[in-house]
């Protein structure tokens, strides 16, 4: 369905929408969530959607990251939020307490493919076992000549030009799925637990992923990990899974979510998962956010808002939508199938 | 009468000539090199100007159009090359507005405080803490405006007025430092031949004081005002963001330009499966970005126009 | 109407420096007083305190009394402005406001106490106070003009008219003529032997002839040397003091060169 | 003569109260006037308060706590001993902006003020004024995507053949995204700051003053030196002070432009090294939570005492010179 | 060493506003010219055309010549500041620089040529030109102090100890005695006098007695009225313009109440 552009003089709640939308468009008031920023793209999609629709109603997305979207729903500043983590026990508490015993909806509503991009003349691929990409981003490897690489790439014409890593300067939940994949898939050589931030000092850093893909394109022989659909021109590295090369795409990067277990000892609606990064014929290096909400509301039309909304996010148009706008993996229909009924259930309480 | 033939000779006296004539040649050229330098001050000052703007302009122009200027980006995502600005334009008017009108009149009468009235411990700590004040980050006047009005409304309030008082907190060291130094400037002698007419001291600030310094002063609102109105991370935090068209900032979200645009410019290129086309255009975000950086800059370009047409109304008339 | 103002005991600081001490003064109504003696002897620092500007300097204060017709200025429930409205004021220096044409430098007093005056009205203010300060006849035709476009001498005649507009009961005036041509300095002697007819007018000058012409009582004032307060040595009606003062010093004084 | 407005002043009926010399409405404004400076007290004890609170965790936490709880905090370090590159940096950082916006920003407020052709001088201040009106954000853009390329090159070529000088050793970034490119952009952004207020203050010296210099034998310059400099001493010092509260606590520019780093290292030209904590704190505030946040807010009350100290020393120098201020 | 000045048709403007027309004036080495005339005359204006001070205000220029020893003032040859480091010029309003000590203002134009003066030099510099300015004895003990803090004639006289501490060649007096009491006034006369041994001087005066008292020729400058340009009446040794002017305006002028 066509987005409808608001115009000048439209006051959201009283503009129309004369778009023969299949969706029954009766919710309207105002809804508010925020937190991740990586999900921006995506729920502007979800939004837009939901919003046409329902052309009385408006969804507002704070992207003011994922730590203060699980704080902000925490204390109940955000009826639902994004964030790159599934919430730790602490977290969760603070949710019950908002939502209610076992109140808490959590699921990986937006996973997207982060690749693994270089800038470097005439080299548009190339293969890179996992303990390669680790030294690479260790800055054990330090030309592009390097047998290591070389070996992989009996093809390739490669200079000897001196790498540059670039990584996230910011607290970020692309460095850390980044991370927890060197972390898992290269133990050996890359030792540091993941965590938001860049444990190695001293490289080239931007902020954003926005600043990453900017600064690895205007230097020469340099490397970074981005959200896959930010890359632009960048050269990009088809990673090594099982003996395989395999190089990032939407499709690859839903199987690895869809193959991974979820994680054990949640409450029914809380549906995270521990990814598993050697699937093979999956791309591992994903970026996972979770979209969180509650089963109980105080306010009726909150209920109802988050109930239509969430629904659409879930809906396979919406992620259908999300995978044009953001180049997203679409929801698995198993982890749909757990978590629906729990949208489902969103009520007054 | 003097006798005229002393000066007949065409050169004059070739002993005067020399005197006049000769200046320690070592003066002469500092003189002339600091002329140099302080010709390449300014020449050095255009190029960023001329450059950033060119830079903005040759990137932002081609998006500008009526309906960009006029329509908002509700309902708009991914490559859509539709939507515009129009809700982001009335946020930061709106707000950087309220901010003026909190901080112009605190920080004035602050200013005229510290110069007609100061003395003692209060005009003291005053100096003092606006001082510390110009040292604020933003993200933390945003953090504060934020943790106050949640005392009162609740952790998920977010209002415009909450930024413009985050911006505030920005804005008042500015005017109140500007404006102070633009107040001391005033003669002395303006005041007393006030007081002697008998116009009480408030009327002589009011009409002679601040009627003097007012070009200054606008100068130092201007700066104020240029100083927040590109400011990011506190609005994100106290004011969020919408895609909507809101006028009301004591309720609900606005968006303001700075924000919009870097908004835009994070979310990067959006994927167009088909490559560029009429209803996908991959890097619209960054071309909404740099619309929108044009439309701030014309407008602050615009407030300084007319704050130049202020000064020179009422600047001094001397001669 | 015209007040009379006693001084009593007047010590005059800045800060804690004593810059005019123990000044026992009468200024009688409806008549010129000179106020005369060397550079820095405190004749203008005296002259501020009689409509208390000298307030307005940070860290200066008055010990003693000033009284006009018995109401001491410096008493609890008198308004320093009200003094100031009632005891006008011309400077040393001309300090004509440069934001304000001619016209509105002469209205100022009129102007910033905001009271309404009706066009008429003040187009005959200004006409009579610039006629007054003779001024009128220079500036009648660029009235819109700034007034700092003046020469000194113009500028001290504006002041003069602008002090004059307010229609006060005293006239205080500090060396008014000091930057002034003779022609202008007639019309303004002129003028000071006009307002005294129905005014108080103290004027603080350099010249001797100035004071012997205009007024009828003078006072000296002297100064032991740096940093020693100055003091009025001696008052007497002006011919007493030009022809026979009482004290030496006065004597020596007025008998200079100048005399 | 008119009598209409004749009142003994003695005789006002006003009430007995007060040995102050304010009466009326010159009291109410006079309360005004103190009222706001008295808001502004209250807004900075709010704010300090809230930062001392926030922080306070923070501060009170061992390093381990710290450790396990904050993502970027490293073993067995204070909480003063991660602050400190912090604060380093964004030391750093403004003296670089200062130290080539000031004289820049005296030569243009000279040259606005006493050089230009007067009929120029209005619209070449117009100009200046137009940096100060561009906000952080297109900075940052034009910084990180037009300045940092254009400057890799001569950072590389200092680097390579001044590389001795402690400034330019260590490894330069091949993107150009160092402190030395932030130093100047930040000095760019406070350049218009800085000229404005100057501008103003020269304009203002004497004519009398600038007479008596040129009547002694000055040439332009030394009039300049004589007459305009010291009296604009004050104004230039609080103009400067503006400008680096501008660049103690930019935020955006530096953000956006910066490839950060936690060291003490003087390496201007190499990337990794500095950070600011205006940058830092919002690097990081999006994901933070708990007591990482209480360690960004900490960074923060750090930047007020930074602040603070350097505006007490700025105020210190023009006060000892007071009896000489051009105002009297 | 004293030089003589001579202006041949000089036409001063202000913008386009003919202020002084036509002078032709000759100045005498070694000796004292006094310019009187009415307020707005243009003393002042032609007087800062002497030292080259008149084109610094916008828009001013003039047109003729000043010659010093028959070298034009205005030719291509000349170095303004050369000039006026020869004419040294004091002005109607004392302007000591407020951010300098009494002491570092008497030095101000000498530390610009020789910034290398020695103390002890430095110290008897400043001595010498105190002294000859009549103030060496009140300001002995604060040479440390502002400028600033002095009484409006003690600032005067400080002005003009900073104007002869670079020993000029001329030097021009715009009213320099105006803000000064009678003590002080014939201190700087005595001092006039002493300087006109080695030096050429033009003072402008409103003080009929001091033109008389000091001067050896008088300059009489009227103006027909506003707007008008200033004119020299007549030039001539001051006995023969204060006894028997050719000019019945010069006349009117000296034989006012003011004689
Ligand atoms: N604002 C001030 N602060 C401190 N001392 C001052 C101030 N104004 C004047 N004085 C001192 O007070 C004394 C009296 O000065 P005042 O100006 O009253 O003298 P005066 O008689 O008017 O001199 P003149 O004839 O030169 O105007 C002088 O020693 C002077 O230095
Ligand atoms: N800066 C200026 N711009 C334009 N006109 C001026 C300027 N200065 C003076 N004038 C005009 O030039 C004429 C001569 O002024 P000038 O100051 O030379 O007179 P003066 O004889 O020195 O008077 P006074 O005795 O009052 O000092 C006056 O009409 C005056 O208004
Ligand atoms: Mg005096
Ligand atoms: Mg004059
Ligand atoms: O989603 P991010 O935290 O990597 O921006």
């Amino acid at each position: 369905s066509d987005p409808e552009p608001a115009d000048a003089t439209g006051d959201e709640t009283t503009e129309a929408s004369e778009s023969g939308d299949d969706m029954e468009g009766g919710l309207s008031g105002t809804l508010s969530g925020g937190g991740a920023s990586s999900q921006e793209a995506a729920m502007n999609a979800w939004r837009a959607g939901f919003q046409q629709a329902n052309p009385e109603a408006t969804v507002n997305y704070d992207p003011v990251g994922s730590g203060g979207g699980r704080t902000g729903f925490g204390d109940g500043s955000y009826a639902f939020a994004g964030s790159d983590a599934a919430l730790d026990d602490e977290e969760l508490a603070a949710a019950e307490a908002q939502c209610g015993e076992g109140g808490v909806i959590e699921f990986p509503g937006y996973v997207s493919p982060v690749a693994v991009a270089f800038n470097l003349e005439g080299v548009d691929s190339l293969n890179m076992s996992p303990e390669t990409i680790a030294n690479v981003f260790l800055g054990e490897i330090t030309t592009w000549d390097d047998e290591a690489i070389a070996a992989d790439n009996p093809d390739a014409d490669l200079p000897s030009t001196a790498i540059t890593v670039v990584h996230r300067s910011d607290e970020s939940g692309t460095t850390e799925n980044f991370e927890d994949y060197l972390y898992s898939a290269a133990g050996d050589v890359w030792t540091t637990e993941p965590s938001g931030v860049w444990p190695v000092d001293g490289q080239e850093s931007a902020q954003g992923t926005s600043g990453v893909v900017g600064a690895a394109q205007a230097g020469e022989g340099t490397i970074t990990y981005a959200d896959a659909s930010q890359i632009a021109d960048l050269g990009t590295v088809a990673v090594g899974v099982g003996g395989d090369f395999v190089e990032y795409s939407a499709e690859a990067a839903a199987e690895v979510v869809a193959q991974s277990p979820r994680t054990e000892g949640t409450s029914e609606y809380v549906y995270t998962i521990e990814l598993e990064r050697d699937i093979e014929g999956t791309y591992p290096i994903v970026l996972v956010s979770y979209s969180l909400a509650c089963t109980t509301y105080a306010d009726e039309n909150t209920a109802e808002l988050v109930k239509g909304f969430l629904g659409y996010l879930a809906s396979e148009e919406g992620q259908q939508a999300a995978a044009d706008a953001a180049g997203s993996a679409p929801l698995s229909d198993t982890i749909r199938q757990a978590v629906l009924p729990g949208i489902e259930s969103i009520s007054v309480g | 009468m003097s006798v005229a033939t002393e000066s007949s000779s065409p050169g004059g006296s070739p002993d005067t000539a020399r005197l006049l004539a000769t200046v320690d040649p070592a003066r002469r050229r500092t003189d002339r090199t600091m002329q140099v330098l302080i010709y390449i001050a300014f020449a050095l000052a255009m190029i960023p100007l001329i450059w950033l703007i060119w830079t903005v302009v040759a990137q932002g122009a081609d998006r500008i159009s009526i309906d960009f200027l006029t329509q908002s980006m509700r309902n708009i995502f991914g490559g859509d090359p539709r939507g515009g600005i129009y809700h982001a334009i009335a946020g930061t008017v709106i707000i950087t507005l309220l901010a003026t009108v909190i901080s112009v009149p605190i920080g004035i009468l602050t200013a005229i405080y510290l110069v007609e009235y100061g003395k003692g411990w209060l005009a003291r700590s005053v100096t003092f803490f606006v001082d510390v004040m110009t040292g604020i980050p933003s993200i933390v006047a945003g953090l504060f405006a934020f943790s106050l009005f949640a005392l009162i409304f609740g952790p998920s309030v977010r209002i415009g007025i909450m930024g413009a008082v985050a911006l505030s907190v920005l804005m008042i060291p500015v005017v109140v430092r500007s404006c102070e130094e633009m107040l001391k400037l005033v003669p002395n002698e303006l005041r007393e031949a006030s007081y002697a007419l008998g116009v009480p001291k408030w009327l002589t600030i009011v009409k002679v004081v601040l009627r003097t310094s007012v070009a200054g002063l606008t100068t130092g609102v201007l700066l104020a005002v240029a100083r927040v109105v590109g400011e990011t991370a506190p609005l994100l935090v106290t004011v969020g963001v919408t895609d909507s068209i809101n006028f009301n900032p004591f309720e609900g979200r606005m968006m303001t330009l700075p924000v919009f645009a870097y908004r835009q410019y994070s979310q990067g290129n959006a994927p167009c499966p088909g490559g560029d086309s009429a209803t996908c255009v991959a890097d619209i975000a960054s071309q909404n970005a740099w619309g929108a950086a044009l439309v701030l800059i014309a407008m602050v370009l615009a407030l300084n126009l007319i704050g130049r047409l202020i000064t020179r109304w009422f600047a001094p008339k001397l001669g | 109407m015209a007040q009379r103002i006693d001084t009593k005991d007047l010590n005059i600081y800045y800060s804690s420096f004593l810059a005019v001490e123990a000044v026992n003064m009468t200024i009688e109504p409806k008549s010129v007083t000179a106020l005369i003696g060397p550079s820095g002897c405190g004749k203008s620092t005296f002259l501020r305190t009689l409509n208390r500007m000298h307030e307005v300097i940070p860290g200066a204060r008055v010990e003693g009394h000033v009284e006009m017709d018995g109401v001491d200025l410096y008493g609890p429930n008198v308004d320093p402005v009200a003094v100031r409205k009632n005891v006008g004021m011309v400077f040393q220096r001309p300090n004509p406001f440069p934001t304000m044409s001619i016209r509105d430098n002469v209205l100022a007093g009129v102007k910033l106490n905001n009271k309404r005056i009706s066009k008429s009205d003040a187009d005959d203010l200004v006409e009579s106070s610039l006629h007054g300060a003779n001024l009128w006849n220079e500036v009648k035709d660029r009235l819109d003009r700034p007034g700092s476009g003046l020469s000194g001498g113009q500028q001290q005649r504006l002041c003069i008219a602008r002090a004059i507009a307010i229609k006060p009961q005293v006239l205080l005036m500090d060396e008014p003529c000091s930057a002034l041509d003779p022609i202008s300095t007639i019309a303004i002697e002129d003028l000071i032997g006009e307002l005294k007819n129905d005014y108080t007018i103290v004027i603080v000058t350099h010249n001797m002839q100035q004071a012997a012409r205009v007024s009828d009582r003078t006072g000296f004032f002297n100064i032991a040397g740096t940093g020693k307060p100055g003091k009025l040595i001696e008052m007497d009606d002006t011919a007493t003091i030009f022809s026979s003062p009482a004290e030496k010093a006065t004597e020596d004084y007025v008998s200079g060169r100048f005399g | 003569m008119s009598t209409t407005i004749s009142r003994p002043p003695a005789r006002g009926s006003r009430r007995r109260r007060s040995s102050t010399t304010d009466r009326g409405f010159n009291r109410v404004f006079r309360w005004i006037a103190v009222g706001a400076g008295a808001t502004i007290l209250a807004v900075l004890a709010a704010v300090a308060l809230f930062l001392i609170s926030e922080a306070w965790p923070a501060i009170m936490a061992s390093p381990e706590e710290l450790a396990s709880g904050v993502p970027r905090y490293p073993e067995d370090t204070s909480l003063l001993g991660y602050l400190g590159p912090l604060v380093y940096g964004t030391i750093l950082a403004a003296v670089l902006a200062l130290v080539i916006a000031v004289p820049v920003s005296m030569g243009i407020a000279l040259f606005i003020s006493h050089y230009a052709p007067r009929r120029l001088s209005q619209l070449l201040g117009a100009l200046v004024d137009l940096l100060a009106a561009i906000p952080s954000v297109i900075y940052g853009l034009w910084g990180f995507f037009t300045l940092a390329p254009v400057l890799t090159p001569f950072w590389l070529w200092l680097n390579d053949n001044l590389g001795w000088f402690p400034f330019w050793g260590g490894q330069a970034s091949p993107t150009g995204r160092s402190m030395a490119t932030v130093g100047i952009v930040l000095a760019i952004m406070i350049l218009p700051i800085i000229t404005a207020v100057s501008r103003e203050v020269f304009l203002q010296t004497p004519r009398l003053h600038e007479e008596a210099a040129l009547a002694l034998g000055a040439t332009r310059w030394e009039v300049v030196r004589t007459a305009v400099l010291p009296f604009g001493r004050s104004g230039v010092i609080s103009a400067s002070m503006l400008g680096l509260g501008r660049a103690l606590g930019e935020t955006m520019a530096v953000l956006m432009i910066l490839s950060p780093g936690f060291t003490y290292s003087l390496d201007i030209l190499a990337a990794g090294q500095h950070q600011t904590i205006a940058a830092y704190i919002a690097a990081d505030f999006p994901e933070s939570t708990g007591l990482g946040v209480n360690t960004l807010i900490a960074a923060g009350l750090a930047l007020f005492v930074i602040t603070l100290a350097v505006n007490m020393a700025a105020r210190w120098v023009v006060a000892r010179r007071k009896d000489f201020s051009g105002a009297n």
